[in-house]
């Protein structure tokens, strides 16, 4: 066996290295460099200006006197607050789980050598394509009682019928999952084919030797073989559930009165349009910190792996 | 893939990129606004017209979406970028806002020369001038204190126009016997608000409007007052559609306007809405003050606030500001936009009954000291403050909050949110 | 003066040394063979000949020039992968061309070049495919047009035939042993399999734990071997390691009390104290059926012992024998009679033995 | 294995995939919904909209709503359609794809095969730039834009885009090349070819399937931009998205939903036709690294 060395870096270490040997040993720092230095600034600088942002007084744009806890203070004494965080609990736990169930069970039921694949898998990825700047007011009217579908089963008969989400402030915040699942699903449904297919075939001619049915196949094998997948999904299902924004903005505007408000709307109006930046900035700070405390793990974890 | 071709590519897109970046030549106004509906549009573009005739381009720059507060974000980055646009269509305490922030242009000469100080209402000077130095052109006022009533609806319902919160009542009674919405609303905040200010201004009157909403006294807003004023809230509520949330303005004004509901709480640009359709003021329907606020106004005025731009851009900037208090524009764009001219010596000849009876209102409340800023637009309080409260009302409307929990709440907000 | 030096090598990678002062030398036309198991540090040594890991201290010579700062391209080597390492949006005609175009050769003198080495490798009909096209053997061959293409001054080859069926590896083997013969290039070859490194080499170097074990010719290497490490390295089936003691007589007492004393040519039996505990070391060829008896041999023993295996491979047989528990391997005739359980007359041939110091490791003759 | 042998008889297999089918095809409706409301409404008529049910066929099909949506509708005080937008938006979504899609497979490149002393907690640290949330930055990215002279334009716009999409690009290019094998690089070092010649003549020319995956990503994330839109660029000079909001939302007047959805799918075409095109593509991209992100 050779091992393979992880660093085909040349170092002359002990003569004088030439101008163009330097330069040739630098080069790909260098070109990594200005990314590296803008990611920096534009994100860290920024997060750190976020921060002490939050410690001062700013209002309606930034000014930088000192205002101590002031704005973390105010944060967490805003019901709004505390429905924002309620509201992503539900919402995120609700439209990664959902994603992903549903997901997966297209991505196995597209497995199965189906044969309009390539007019299908346009469709469950197509949502993906649109903002919901584009799909809003189509959103927003199927899921009117007045306008969508209620009024069509009450027009076909089925005067019952009854769907008014949108417009129940204890249900509204189901209404944004619906739409988040329906734009989000085909790409993780994409994610779960891709690890299907890329599944070693002899291992399941192994299963099905060993008499297992179709099944247990799926659920003894392939789907623990597909825990990475699982991991990657998450991770981009995580960061688009914190980040949604358009989403809320375009299907309830945050209502019923603040029944589906979340962090990211919360961020923005006390930002840009309630004039209390630094009280928006903290929020921003706990948000990150969120963020901070499912990525980083994950980054941690994936990278040492790696290194084994 | 051919790699040469993709760099070749970036490289010539990229220098695209460079070019398209925009110079500004001097005699140049831009503007940043959100008239971008049709109606609202065409008015403007009288201004367009005016300023272009002066030799002065007119750079366009609508940012339409959730009443402004989209348009308020890209203000905000322009104007961090140390590059503002020359005006922008601003109201109320944001007028301030930014004043505060040093970025203003100074219109003093101007408004000197043509006399705004005689003619402009001091309420709304209050805002157009910051430490007593004119900042901003203001173009119209509207009033939030209206009520729109379908003619045949109310003919049914008897003829008689409500002149008190009972007698609203009633007729949102009748209404609902005739199995039509009584009330149309649209559950968004502003709206929410705008229909809470005039029932706080019907209930209590302009002294307690002043005392609640003006001053965001704790006493007044958790005090007996206001639990009527909620009360009646939760009752106005039974008069909705089921599906009121999030609804826009105008779409519950087309309820009222095919007569599928009889009334609906809403400022004059409402009228806009009726006129378009092809409706007209006391044969189709008919405009009130909304009952119990008789004699009161309730303002809300587009202004033209003038950043410091310096230099030649000042000059088209001058020039913009003047023909904004063009009486002739006043008339084109007010007779349009359904609200009134923001100068008082404007002949109402052009105006339909609606837009008479709002001027002759404007100049008999203006000289009572009866003319307040609205809530819902930024009049009364700044937007902390504005936003706290309407998060309360907006909750409580929405059965979120119960009547004694939304009178606890309302002060705390309102100190909050200081 | 040899063509390639290497002086007191030594690599770190972290904090574990991989090389731990590697000292060899190959002389001009010469075929170095690196062997030993897995995380031996061969292939490190060779990625620090080729200058892809800069190396911790030490030298690297080749042809009098010390390359250790040069960038890999300016060493003039060439090298085969074990995965061939052919680039997959070119051809066959342009992996072989590209050290060329990097090296700024013209267009004509490329197609020349190219066409010469695939008519020595009789690729010629492959020349446009692309290598997801080619076979592995196919691939295997247009690697090492890569390398020759170069005419480089030190060829380096690792582990060029492990992803190769066994029938295709014994044909490329060949091939490669023809190469060298016909071009006289020096190369350096990495492997794990000791038949290669017996067929192809003109020198062994056996690795172990970043260290060299022995330095030698295959037949040094296999008759020779330094330690019980190489011993047991080389050969297949491996040498039978024996436990003893040297006798009075200058015989060795094999398989404790129940067991027999082999007697010693005097070549080894001058070398040992009596009373030594000892290890003997006798390759399965040493040990065989009566018939199969080295009729030169100067000292014979015949043991008897109980059959626990056989194995025949068409031409020997290899039969396992057991006495008191400790057991060796034999090649016999193919046409012997023997059954599993019987007893066995083997025949010790120890003209061939070696042995070692059971504390260090070591031979002692 | 615990699971029994199932016999499998060929009724019932075939019965199951109708079933499989069935589901696929419900499926698949139920995710067309949103773009059939759309598409049917912009070939109604107003009042067809307004007293009809949403869901039912355009009784009277009319592409009036389109074509006025393209030349003829209001978006500010010009009445000239969506149509300048959509160059607007070609304008900044090509370099921007372009120049992130390149330096993430530089990034990536560095990561993978020119490793370094703390490569991990250099890759780390741009990964999580793609978890930033864009508002926070809106105002100092405002002020370094003016810094530099970008406010304002196309150009600053691009810069933007490129910043916040470097993280993914990064993060694709990287687990696409970790799989990559060194020993092709290691050979291309022996057989002359430098840094970039590497890069260029190796690494990409094998890098299709995360290309796809990338420019997909990135067009999509960038075409489909409200928020940097409407910050940093103004008037005439908005990527399309800003127009369409303008279009759709503003205030006041009559509501032309028909003309609304019609600039809705304009909208949404380049993003779609991407979708479909290269749609297989993409999840063999997928399927090639970026999954194991």
């Amino acid at each position: 066996m050779t091992t393979i060395e992880p660093m085909p870096v040349v170092v002359p270490e002990r003569r004088k290295p030439s101008l163009a040997d330097g330069l040739r040993n630098g080069l790909p720092k260098l070109v990594l460099a200005p990314s590296f230095a803008i990611i920096l600034v534009f994100v860290y600088g920024f997060i750190l200006w976020t921060v002490y942002l939050s410690f001062t007084t700013s209002k309606m744009m930034p000014i930088y006197k000192w205002g101590g806890f002031d704005a973390y203070y105010r944060l967490w004494s805003q019901p709004n607050w505390y429905v924002a965080m309620q509201n992503l609990a539900i919402f995120g736990i609700l439209y990664i789980g959902i994603c992903i169930a549903i997901g997966l069970f297209i991505a196995i039921l597209m497995d199965q050598r189906i044969r309009a694949e390539g007019v299908l898998r346009p469709i469950f990825l197509y949502p993906m394509a649109l903002s919901f700047v584009v799909t809003g007011t189509a959103w927003k009217w199927f899921l009117n009682p007045g306008l969508g579908l209620e009024n069509t089963m009450h027009n076909l008969g089925w005067e019952s019928f009854k769907f008014d989400w949108l417009v129940n402030p204890k249900m509204a915040i189901y209404t944004v999952v619906i739409a988040g699942v329906w734009q989000a699903s085909g790409f993780v449904m994409a994610m779960f084919l891709a690890g299907l297919r890329g599944i070693d075939g002899e291992i399941i001619k192994a299963a099905q030797i060993d008499g297992a049915s179709t099944v247990s196949i799926y659920r003894r094998i392939i789907i623990p073989l597909l825990r990475p997948v699982f991991l990657s999904a998450f991770i981009v299902l995580a960061h688009m559930a914190i980040k949604s924004y358009d989403l809320v903005i375009a299907l309830t505007g945050g209502g019923p009165g603040n029944a589906t408000e979340l962090p990211s709307t919360f961020m923005y109006s006390y930002t840009f349009t309630r004039n209390q930046m630094n009280v928006g900035s903290a929020s921003a700070v706990m948000m990150l910190m969120g963020i901070t405390a499912i990525i980083v793990p994950y980054l941690y974890s994936e990278l040492r792996e790696k290194n084994q | 893939m051919n790699i040469r071709m993709i760099s070749k590519l970036a490289a010539g897109a990229a220098m695209l990129a460079m070019v398209a970046g925009t110079a500004k030549s001097a005699e140049q106004v831009e503007v940043l606004h959100w008239w971008t509906s049709g109606g609202e549009a065409a008015a403007l573009n009288v201004l367009k017209e005016n300023l272009q005739k002066q030799g002065v381009t007119w750079k366009d720059m609508p940012v339409a979406g959730g009443a402004g507060s989209a348009a308020m974000t890209a203000l905000r980055a322009r104007v961090t970028a140390g590059d503002p646009p020359t005006a922008v269509q601003l109201l109320g305490f944001d007028l301030r806002d930014w004043s505060e922030m040093g970025v203003a242009a100074n219109l003093d000469d101007l408004a000197a020369k043509e006399g705004w100080d005689k003619v402009i209402p001091p309420a709304l000077q209050a805002f157009s001038k910051y430490e007593g130095h004119w900042v901003a052109a203001p173009v119209n006022i509207h009033s939030t204190n209206w009520l729109w009533l379908n003619k045949a609806a109310l003919d049914k319902a008897g003829g008689k126009v409500p002149t008190n919160l009972d007698e609203l009542i009633t007729l949102l009674d009748a209404f609902k016997a005739q199995g039509i919405t009584a009330l149309a609303h649209g559950g968004v905040p502003w709206q929410d608000g705008t229909l809470w200010e005039a029932v706080v201004l019907s209930t209590g009157g302009p002294d307690f409007y002043k005392k609640a909403v003006l001053d965001a006294d704790p006493a007044a807003l958790s005090g007996d007052t206001m639990k009527k004023v909620f009360d009646t809230m939760s009752k106005l509520r039974t008069y909705f559609d089921p599906n009121f949330s999030g609804r826009e303005w105008n779409l519950s004004t087309a309820l009222v306007i095919e007569g599928k509901a009889g009334a609906q709480e809403m400022g004059d640009w409402s009228k806009g809405e009726w006129l378009r359709a092809n409706k007209k003021p006391g044969t189709d329907f008919v405009c009130i003050r909304f009952p119990g606020t008789q004699g009161s106004v309730l303002f809300n005025a587009d202004q033209f606030m003038m950043f410091d731009v310096g230099g030649d851009a000042e000059k088209a900037q001058q020039k913009m500001a003047s023909a904004v208090e063009n009486p002739a524009f006043q008339i084109a764009f007010n007779t349009v936009k359904g609200s009134v001219p923001a100068r008082t010596d404007i002949s109402d000849e052009k105006f339909d009954d609606c837009g008479k009876k709002g001027m002759k209102d404007l100049n008999e409340a203006s000289t009572k000291g009866t003319l307040m800023g609205s809530l819902a637009h930024g009049y009364a309080q700044p937007a902390a403050v504005k936003e706290a409260m309407l998060d309360v009302i907006t909750q409580h409307l929405n059965g979120q909050l119960t009547t004694d929990a939304a009178l606890k709440r309302l002060p705390e907000a309102v100190a909050a949110a200081k | 003066m040899s063509f390639l030096q290497i002086k007191n090598l030594r690599k770190k990678i972290g904090n574990v040394e991989v090389l731990k002062g590697i000292d060899i030398e190959l002389e001009k036309g010469g075929f170095l063979v690196l062997v030993g198991p897995s995380g031996c540090g061969k292939s490190t040594l060779l990625n620090a000949i080729a200058g892809l890991l800069p190396l911790t201290s030490g030298d690297i010579v080749i042809d009098g020039q010390v390359v250790n700062d040069l960038h890999p391209s300016q060493r003039d080597i060439a090298m085969v992968f074990q995965s061939y390492a052919l680039y997959p949006n070119m051809t066959v005609e342009e992996n072989i061309a590209f050290a060329l175009e990097m090296r700024g050769v013209a267009k004509e003198e490329r197609a020349k070049a190219v066409a010469q080495v695939a008519k020595t490798l009789q690729i010629e009909h492959l020349l446009k495919r692309r290598p997801s096209q080619l076979s592995g053997g196919q691939r295997q061959r247009v690697a090492m047009g890569r390398a020759l293409v170069r005419q480089p001054r030190v060829f380096l080859f690792d582990e060029p035939l492990s992803n190769l069926d066994a029938k295709l590896r014994v044909e490329v083997r060949a091939e490669i042993k023809a190469l060298h013969q016909n071009t006289h290039a020096t190369i350096v070859y990495v492997t794990h399999d000791q038949i290669e490194a017996m067929t192809l080499a003109t020198k062994i170097v056996v690795l172990k734990e970043g260290m060299v074990q022995q330095v030698g010719t295959p037949a040094e290497i296999y008759n020779r071997p330094a330690n019980l490490f190489v011993a047991d390295f080389m050969g297949s089936p491996a040498m039978n390691m024996l436990k003893g003691k040297v006798t009075a007589g200058g015989g060795i007492a094999l398989f404790g009390n129940g067991g027999v004393t082999v007697p010693m040519p005097p070549s080894i039996s001058s070398a040992l104290p009596a009373g030594k505990d000892v290890i003997l070391g006798l390759r399965p060829e040493a040990i065989t059926d009566d018939g199969l008896v080295d009729p030169t041999a100067r000292a014979i023993a015949h043991v008897e012992a109980e059959v626990t295996m056989i194995e025949p491979t068409g031409s020997d047989t290899f039969v396992t024998g057991k006495i008191d528990g400790a057991s060796f391997t034999a090649r016999t005739r193919a046409e012997v009679v023997v059954e599993l359980g019987q007893t066995f007359r083997f025949a010790f041939n120890l003209d061939k033995a070696v042995v070692f110091d059971p504390e260090t490791g070591h031979r002692v003759v | 294995m615990s699971a029994a042998h199932e016999t499998v008889s060929p009724g019932s297999a075939r019965a199951a995939r109708y079933v499989i089918y069935a589901a696929l095809i419900f499926l698949a409706l139920v995710y067309l919904l949103p773009l059939y409301v759309m598409l049917s409404t912009s070939l109604k008529s107003l009042d067809e909209i307004r007293g009809g049910d949403m869901l039912a066929l355009p009784g009277d099909p009319s592409i009036a709503a389109w074509v006025k949506a393209w030349g003829e509708a209001c978006i500010g005080v010009s009445c000239v359609g969506i149509k300048g937008y959509f160059w607007n938006s070609i304008k900044m979504v090509v370099p921007a794809v372009v120049i992130s899609t390149l330096l993430g497979a530089l990034n990536g490149y560095v990561l993978t095969k020119w490793r370094f002393p703390g490569h991990k907690l250099v890759f780390g640290m741009m990964l999580f730039a793609c978890f930033i949330p864009f508002q926070a930055v809106l105002i100092p990215m405002a002020r370094l834009l003016g810094a530099a002279g970008l406010s304002n334009s196309t150009a600053g716009l691009v810069f933007v885009h490129v910043v916040y999409g470097l993280g993914f690009t990064t993060l694709f290019f990287r687990n696409y090349y970790e799989a990559f094998p060194d020993e092709l690089v290691k050979a291309a070092m022996i057989d002359g070819a430098g840094f970039f010649k590497i890069f260029w003549r190796i690494l990409l020319p094998s890098s299709g399937p995360i290309i796809v995956v990338t420019v997909i990503y990135q067009f999509t994330n960038i075409w489909n931009d409200f928020l940097f839109g409407v910050s940093f660029s103004s008037g005439e000079a908005s990527p399309m998205t800003v127009a369409l909001n303008n279009l759709v939302s503003s205030s006041t007047g009559v509501k032309e939903y028909n003309v609304d959805m019609a600039a809705a799918v304009f909208a949404a075409l380049p993003t779609l036709f991407v979708y479909i095109v290269a749609g297989r593509y993409f999840v063999r991209g997928l399927m090639a690294g970026a999954v194991k992100g």
